[in-house]
């Protein structure tokens, strides 16, 4: 694998000291189908500890089904998916506790509008990682902190911008102590002020040392955060590399015509 | 469908399968053993005497009574739908009138035929033909039953277009505006189609009311099936079996009517409803979509 | 109109609707909300035992209904539950409604877990709470809120349906209306307008009421 | 006389030779029933006595329901009314009425071998009746402790009688003795006279038509000259019913 | 007014020449308020004949609010606003007679659901302008192959992509030959991919002069197509500038920071 963008800063350096090079979430030959519809196609995915994979392409490529099924939020007909050298339990206790290792951000946000913010965060440690009450808010409200919310801990969500919101479920996940992170277009339902403010989250994270697999329009956070670019269309992953090598010279003609679209305004 | 049924869980892995099939068996057994009991009490009453069901196998008491009940039922559901369409449509445009006392008049009428039971206004309005022999005599049931049927779900199907006009997405009144439409145009070339053919379902489901409701012509001497079959039980003595296929007649259609309703549903759907709400798309519901716009509930009642 | 009062136990027929209306009602509730999560259940037993539920109790009208629970549970089977037959017929009266608007009670939850967003439950999951607790913690507690008007709409509906248990003898305001016209008729219009008074008055909050409660109580979006 | 001239119009055209419409209840056994498409019982022969020893053609029966009879004659829709159509003063005012053909008194009906023998009998036990039933009241004045279940119909009656969940019935003794003559009941249930007062049966027609009237009574009277009456009664009542032949059969009441 | 749409290429320097200077829109000193919340802050603004206005700012600054307001889909409290020197009807035919002159292209499309493609563009003309049909859908089918989506005339919007949706809006409003076009956020709606296609279209349609009013964040565009680049921040017309100006030399804070956080990723 190559060197993560010039690591600027010193907490990522050493994690990927530790970790580099063991494989942390592995797919293969993944195939799933929505009817007549084939989405995945011989999936083939390995993303190391450490590592900053962002999956693009264009809509209806199945990125979304891809990120899911790491979850097992969707079921997948053949291949297998392993995380930490586990396959993917199937269902019941086991399954809760690998899906509370993998942190999930979706486009949507999705925090649960009855509870107030803090309590969002505090949810998961409460119920799944049995923490008390008082543990599971004082780390909360560390990670509100972190992602700069923590003056808003009392409110709900519908009273939060869009991006605040992306940042209490980004929280929310990262409470959980999770090995990896999803992220499934997390900066496209947001007014383009607010984009900024979740990516700079993201970026810093990704800084130290998270390991994510994020779906993503953003080249900008690409360039800047990705250790490898992903490529998916038609269900089938295309091309895999270096950001700066795939933004400048894509290999294949569905990335070059997807490219330009998507590059020039 | 059965693949977007429900996000409330996950799908099921091999020993959660297993788990449900238990399941699926002890629920059967339990209910196989509740309906012995009942089968076994029933026949102890005689119910299942060959002398109380023969005559349903045979033609006469179908000829004789069913038949022209279910004609009653069937007639009086039609008469009473048309007529409440057009209430319904009449006062949906008064209540949408840009005169304030117009909307107000309309709305408290509609809310009044809400609020009372069917059943009143049946009785009521029946004993009033009869007083003052409104209309031919032979008449007076069925012009009782249609007047109820009609001024309570005209009222509803009011509503129902109402909030159909209501739940397009605002950019669609919005766009016609733009256009150069005036109001009037708007609302008659885009909001009312799309309203009613977004209503359709609904409307459907609304036949199901009516026919349910029917039955309550029973108390009024109105002949219906319900009528019918208790005329027919005073000669054969078979109350009991013949409610159940009364029930079994009216379930039928019912459902019929129901999967129609939902066969209209999908169709608008795949010929893409983007009127629907947006937020719909993004995900109104976790549950799988059957449950149409929220006012079905208040409809099917009653 | 002074007279019907003297004449009729107009007042009686009021309680009896009232007493109707809040017996069953809460039994619907509960009924209607086992069906429901029988409906939603993971289990396709338990899911085709609660759609076959609704679906025969739905599209049978609630006369039959009662008229089995009486015919069917009372006479056939001989299960009294009062030896005072008034009080019988009147506890048939109650199973009648309850197992018909336990059916639209039934819908009513559904219809409000159709208000809560797909992702609510799949990021309940994504931090791994398992079934139950998303049910628990995420889900139900926004559907019953959501689920506050269609269960308004079904508590008016069942009031004005309390009229049907004429048919059983249970006096009630369709059987004082009955009554009028029967021993009374020309006093049918008074009779009609006190009855459909009642019945303005006595629907009008509990609209008024649902609707106040589903906005206070309203999750946010 | 000038009832004479009314009586054509009454019919509108079917009260002549071509045919005659008669309003009987279809839902009582022994006195107005549907059987498939026939009908049978007391009103039903009286009709078709009446009819033919008037001449007035072919009987067809339309149901008559208790509610809507005086319209029915108002209207014109039929030209009688046979359905245990008793005379009282308020409805004298809006039609008039030949007859009586029979005069009935209110009864219980119980199983046989219940021991209850009158009213007396009935105290703390379970009485079946039809809502907004006067007999209902009467007895409910005369045994307060009565333990009452309404129904809608008397056939729902009829079939708790006989499974056993009520210990009487009451209303007109022809009706009770109607089901107590049906298959499905026959040898099951008793009737139990002397409970209440009488119900005088007339048939209805419309008011002022004294013709029509007098013809009717005169057709009665030969219907019980004849024997034809007692033949009725006997088959469509049953062997043990206990004709009350102080009453029965009535005088017809002068036509006004 | 000028000939907009006559002359396929290179017109835009003339109708500027024949045009500018001329003001067309005009709103005076115009005021807003959804309850307590002051939308619209003394807003002064001119747009001349042939002019191109990019309005840009943070979200809830009153952008989307103006420009309804030039339409009338929202009441204005005081101020005027004028359109070719008359000012807006309150009601009525004239009304949506001066509706009929302003096209505008919604951030949701809204077509006409339960409409064809052709149907959609036809509507205006035949039932305002009282075109014969046969006219109408030949003009319609002239639009539609200018925006590119002829071949889906027959076709219903919901089986349309977005992008194709959205010019289809642009036809049907240029189908009723409008003085001036106003779009509110035409692209935010889209997947990346498909936002090229419609500000390709926009920019043409820039070119051969028609007066336009875009609320947009597409910098790209603004820099590309527009006159002049309007700055609204809480309701108020924070700065005007060209936009190279703008750009590289926003004179407000608020302007500074807006960019600032927009520009980077
Ligand atoms: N539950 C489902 N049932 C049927 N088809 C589905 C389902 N979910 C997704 N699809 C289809 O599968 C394909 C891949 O979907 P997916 O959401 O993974 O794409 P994507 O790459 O994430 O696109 P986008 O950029 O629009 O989010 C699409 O064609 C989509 O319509
Ligand atoms: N109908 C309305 N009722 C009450 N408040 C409204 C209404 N429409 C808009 N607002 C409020 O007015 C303010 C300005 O809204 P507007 O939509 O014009 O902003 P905008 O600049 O277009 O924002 P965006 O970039 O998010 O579209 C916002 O605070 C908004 O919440
Ligand atoms: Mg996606
Ligand atoms: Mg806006």
């Amino acid at each position: 694998m190559t060197e993560p963008s010039d690591a600027a800063s010193a907490p990522r350096e050493q994690s990927i000291n530790v970790a580099r090079g063991e494989p942390l979430v592995v797919l293969q030959d993944v195939q799933k189908h929505f009817g007549p519809l084939h989405v995945l196609k011989d999936i083939d995915l390995t993303v190391h500890h450490g590592e900053v994979v962002v999956v693009i392409g264009p809509s209806g490529s199945g990125k979304s089904t891809l990120c899911r099924a790491i979850n097992r939020l969707e079921t997948i007909e053949s291949g297998s998916i392993t995380i930490d050298g586990k396959p993917l339990p199937e269902e019941g206790q086991e399954l809760a506790r690998l899906r509370a290792d993998v942190g999930m951000v979706f486009q949507s946000f999705n925090l649960f509008a009855h509870k107030t913010i803090l309590e969002n965060v505090t949810l998961g440690p409460i119920k799944v990682r049995k923490q008390g009450k008082a543990t599971a808010e004082k780390r909360a409200m560390e990670l509100l902190e972190r992602v700069g919310v923590a003056h808003q801990a009392s409110k709900y969500p519908a009273q939060l911008s869009g991006g605040q919101q992306q940042r209490v479920a980004i929280a929310r996940s990262l409470a959980m102590e999770p090995k990896v992170m999803l992220f499934d277009e997390p900066t496209s339902a947001l007014d383009p002020e607010m984009i900024n403010e979740v990516l700079d989250v993201m970026t810093a994270l990704a800084k130290e040392g998270m390991t994510m697999i994020v779906v993503t329009h953003e080249m900008g956070f690409a360039r800047r955060a990705a250790d490898r670019v992903v490529f998916m269309s038609d269900g089938q992953i295309l091309e895999e590399n270096v950001p700066e090598e795939f933004f400048t010279n894509p290999q294949t003609d569905r990335a070059k015509d997807f490219l330009g679209k998507i590059l020039t305004h | 469908m059965s693949q977007n049924a429900s996000v409330l869980f996950d799908a099921a892995g091999p020993k959660a399968r297993t788990r449900y099939r238990l399941f699926g068996v002890l629920g059967a057994l339990l209910i196989a053993a509740i309906l012995a009991a009942v089968v076994w009490k029933f026949n102890e009453q005689g119910q299942f005497e060959a002398a109380k069901w023969k005559p349903i196998v045979g033609g006469e008491l179908w000829t004789a009574y069913l038949l022209p009940g279910l004609w009653g039922t069937l007639r009086a559901a039609a008469i009473s739908i048309v007529l409440a369409g057009a209430f319904g449509g009449i006062f949906a445009l008064l209540r949408m009138s840009s005169i304030g006392p117009v909307r107000w008049v309309a709305g408290a009428i509609v809310e009044f035929f809400r609020a009372v039971p069917v059943l009143l206004m049946m009785i009521f309005s029946w004993g009033m033909y009869v007083k003052y022999n409104l209309v031919p005599s032979e008449y007076f049931a069925l012009a009782g039953v249609v007047t109820a049927l009609t001024l309570y779900n005209g009222s509803v199907i009011c509503e129902v277009i109402r909030s159909g006009v209501d739940q397009l997405p605002k950019g669609q009144r919005e766009a016609g505006l733009s256009v150069g439409l005036t109001q009037q145009q708007t609302l008659r070339t885009i909001l009312l189609p799309q309203a009613i053919t977004a209503m359709l379902p609904s409307l459907v489901s609304q036949l199901v009311v009516i026919l349910k409701d029917t039955a309550l012509g029973y108390n009024i001497t109105y002949l219906e099936l319900l009528y019918s079959g208790n005329t027919a039980a005073s000669n054969y003595g078979n109350l009991v079996p013949l409610l159940l296929v009364i029930a079994a007649i009216f379930i039928v259609i019912n459902y019929s009517l129901t999967k129609l309703a939902e066969w209209i549903e999908r169709r608008l759907a795949q010929r893409g409803r983007s009127v629907a709400d947006p937020d719909a798309m993004a995900g109104g519901g976790i549950a799988g979509s059957t449950a149409g716009p929220s006012l079905q509930h208040n409809r099917d009642l009653a | 109109m002074a007279s019907l009062f003297d004449q009729f136990d107009v007042l009686g027929a009021m309680w009896m609707t009232i007493k109707l209306t809040a017996i069953s009602a809460v039994l619907a509730l509960v009924l209607g909300t086992i069906v429901a999560i029988m409906r939603l259940s993971p289990v396709p037993a338990l899911r085709l035992l609660g759609t076959s539920y609704v679906n025969l109790l739905r599209n049978t009208p609630l006369t039959l209904i009662v008229f089995f629970c009486l015919l069917g549970m009372w006479q056939t089977m001989g299960i009294e539950l009062s030896p005072e037959l008034s009080v019988n017929a009147f506890r048939y009266a109650i199973i009648g409604l309850t197992v018909y608007h336990a059916a639209f009670v039934c819908e009513a939850l559904r219809s409000g877990v159709n208000t809560i967003p797909l992702g609510q439950a799949e990021a309940a999951r994504s931090i791994g709470l398992t079934f139950g607790q998303s049910l628990r913690e995420v889900v139900l507690p926004q559907a019953f809120r959501g689920a506050i008007t269609p269960l308004g709409n079904t508590l008016i509906a069942l009031a004005k349906n309390t009229t049907v248990v004429v048919t059983i003898g249970v006096a009630e305001l369709a059987y004082f209306m009955a009554d009028v016209n029967e021993q009374a008729s020309d006093q049918l219009t008074n009779a009609f307008i006190i009855a459909a008074a009642f019945f303005v008055l006595f629907t009008i909050p509990m609209g008024l009421g649902t609707g106040w409660l589903s906005k206070r109580l309203a999750v946010k979006r | 006389a000038c009832g004479d001239s009314e009586t054509p119009a009454a019919g509108s055209g079917s009260g002549s030779g071509d045919g005659v419409t008669v309003g009987i209840k279809f839902d009582q056994p022994g006195l107005g029933l549907k059987s498939g498409n026939s009908y049978s019982g007391l009103d039903v022969d009286v009709a078709n006595y009446v009819a033919k020893d008037l001449g007035l053609g072919t009987v067809t029966f339309r149901e008559a329901p208790s509610k809507q009879r005086e319209q029915l004659i108002k209207s014109g829709q039929v030209n009688m009314v046979i359905a245990t159509y008793s005379i009282t003063d308020a409805r004298k005012n809006e039609v008039s009425f030949a007859g009586p053909y029979f005069i009935a008194q209110q009864a219980l009906l119980v199983r046989k071998g219940s021991g209850i023998t009158g009213t007396e009998g009935l105290s703390g036990k379970k009485l079946c009746s039809v809502s907004g039933s006067t007999s209902a009241t009467k007895i409910k004045e005369k045994v307060p402790g009565v333990n009452l279940q309404e129904f809608d119909t008397y056939s729902k009656c009829a079939e708790a009688l006989g499974a056993g969940r009520i210990d009487a019935m009451t209303t007109d003794d022809t009706i009770l003795s109607g089901y107590a003559n049906q298959n499905q009941y026959k040898g099951k249930f008793e009737v139990v006279q002397g409970v209440g007062g009488d119900e005088i049966y007339g048939i209805g027609i419309k008011k002022g038509d004294t013709g029509l009237c007098n013809r009717i009574n005169g057709a009665l009277k030969k219907m019980v000259d004849s024997g034809e009456w007692k033949k009725a009664v006997t088959k469509n009542l049953g062997d043990d019913y206990k004709l009350d032949s102080a009453k029965n059969p009535p005088q017809a009441a002068a036509c006004s």
